[in-house]
């Protein structure tokens, strides 16, 4: 699919806002269906369009694979993060409610990082794993 | 006034799954690949704009509606390149159109 | 509800009519054009039945159906330029 | 940068048009960040060739989207006919390289969408100075052939520049 005209035009622009949908998914997971993983998964599909389209050189000059894999690990770290705070604050692992002073928010900010945990290692994990196979056709 | 949005959406939403089912039958019908792609563009142009549109009228002028525009806008860029780069791909694989004459 | 009910079920027919395509094939490509087919239809069936449930947050779902039956289809052109073999891509 | 901005500004549009919560401050001080953010992937995304132009004349596209409205319902009427009357309508399928006066890529791209959108015809190749058509009718073609959409697209594409 080399040099397609419509194709490169046409990704070019809807890239952009697939990854700002992705986004909108991962921030309204409470409003709506959604959250971290769908958002990840979305997301991923946004650079991969663009790197099926553009070829895998250009798109791991933008999202580099080095950036992407400690991403997985942060991800993963924030979520464990908010069930080690949580624990230090006097809950149990994952217990939102003492995150705040008034339970209802502490829930609601904990759910929102640990969704934005799960979106950020599934986006990046989706990524690492669509270069890994791009690499072994080269 | 109700009733008549209600009426018209209907005939909408009905249009849209008539077009939808020729144009399947002309994807079964249609003698080669090449021809049963102007087909399947029937399904994706007029058919999926037919039934968007009547879901539209039903949810009037809020953001539900915009949000069917926004998939409407989108199957519309998206499904033309799709039957292009395939196409493309079956044309460059050498499997060529069966012409008249 | 009626009038969602019916279109839904149309949708399907459809759905069906493309799948016996997809079966019949002969070559990769009428089968991608198929399941293509079936991917927008997919697209309308979510957001009709997100209407016949009365639940219009399935529009989201809707928009990203439709974006990953794009660049599914798109990956698997993708696959096929680079794996067929020009003279038999009915064996595929 | 003024590909970044207006990418921004797009961006920051579609989010309140999606969300629809215009009074939550979170998510609206989500909505900027994501924007930002994205404004930012998207103008590295176009590298080293941001476009040379934008989209300025809405009005021009919008009467453009209209005549295409009208050609696609014209040309769904005419392929639904061949394919329950194939007596009375035959199909001639039949290919052809057809020349194109666009300039940019997104103009030529466009020329070939809407090709392709309508039922009927459909772009197979765009090179640099034709597209390659394959039609379902002999009469779809030379309906092409005459060049009006060429034009049509060609003259907004002037109004951009």
């Amino acid at each position: 699919m080399d040099k397609n005209v419509v194709l490169v035009v046409f990704a070019k622009i809807l890239v952009p806002f697939i990854l700002l949908f992705a986004l909108y998914v991962q921030f309204h997971g409470d409003f709506g269906p959604g959250g971290g993983f769908q958002a990840g998964v979305i997301f991923a599909t946004g650079i991969i369009l663009y790197a099926l389209v553009q070829g895998v050189d250009r798109a791991m000059a933008v999202m580099p694979p080095a950036v992407l894999k400690p991403m997985m690990a942060i991800g993963v770290l924030l979520y464990g993060g908010v069930g080690i705070a949580s624990m230090l604050l006097g809950g149990h692992f994952l217990d939102y409610g003492f995150l705040a002073h008034d339970p209802i928010h502490g829930q609601h900010y904990g759910i929102l990082i640990i969704e934005l945990g799960v979106g950020i290692t599934v986006a990046a994990v989706m990524m690492v794993i669509f270069y890994a196979f791009m690499g072994e056709q080269n | 006034m109700a009733l008549l949005l209600d009426l018209l959406s209907f005939a909408m939403l009905l249009g849209g799954v008539f077009l939808g089912i020729s144009g399947a039958v002309g994807v079964i019908r249609f003698p080669d690949f090449y021809t049963r792609i102007h087909a399947a563009g029937v399904t994706d142009t007029l058919s999926a704009g037919l039934i968007l549109g009547g879901l539209m009228l039903q949810a009037g002028l809020t953001l539900v509606t915009l949000k069917l525009a926004f998939i409407l806008m989108f199957l519309w860029i998206t499904s033309p390149v799709a039957s292009h780069a395939l196409a493309r791909a079956a044309m460059h694989s050498g499997w060529h159109p069966r012409l008249s004459d | 509800m009626l009038m969602y009910a019916m279109a839904a079920v149309g949708i399907l027919v459809v759905m069906a009519l493309a799948l016996v395509r997809g079966f019949l094939g002969p070559s990769v490509f009428d089968r991608v054009l198929a399941v293509n087919m079936v991917g927008t239809k997919t697209t309308l069936l979510i957001a009709v039945y997100g209407f016949l449930t009365d639940r219009p947050d399935f529009l989201d779902i809707a928009l990203t159906y439709a974006l990953i039956n794009f660049v599914g289809v798109v990956a698997v052109l993708k696959f096929v330029e680079r794996v067929a073999d020009p003279r038999a891509p009915e064996d595929l | 940068m003024r590909y970044f901005l207006i990418l921004f500004l797009l961006l920051c549009a579609f989010w309140l048009l999606l969300s629809g919560y215009w009074d939550n401050d979170l998510l609206l001080a989500f909505g900027a960040a994501s924007s930002l953010l994205v404004a930012w992937i998207g103008s590295r995304l176009i590298g080293a060739d941001p476009p040379r132009s934008y989209p300025v004349s809405i009005v021009r596209i919008t009467a453009y989207s209209w005549w295409l409205l009208v050609e696609i319902v014209k040309a769904n009427i005419d392929v639904v006919k061949r394919i329950w009357l194939p007596k009375e309508h035959p199909i001639s399928p039949c290919m052809a390289r057809l020349p194109l006066s666009q300039v940019s890529g997104v103009a030529k791209a466009a020329y070939a969408q809407s090709i392709t959108l309508t039922p009927g015809t459909v772009a197979i190749e765009v090179t640099d100075d034709d597209v390659e058509v394959h039609a379902l009718t002999k009469e779809g073609l030379d309906a092409l052939r005459e060049g009006e959409m060429d034009r049509r697209v060609t003259s907004v594409e002037k109004g951009h520049r």
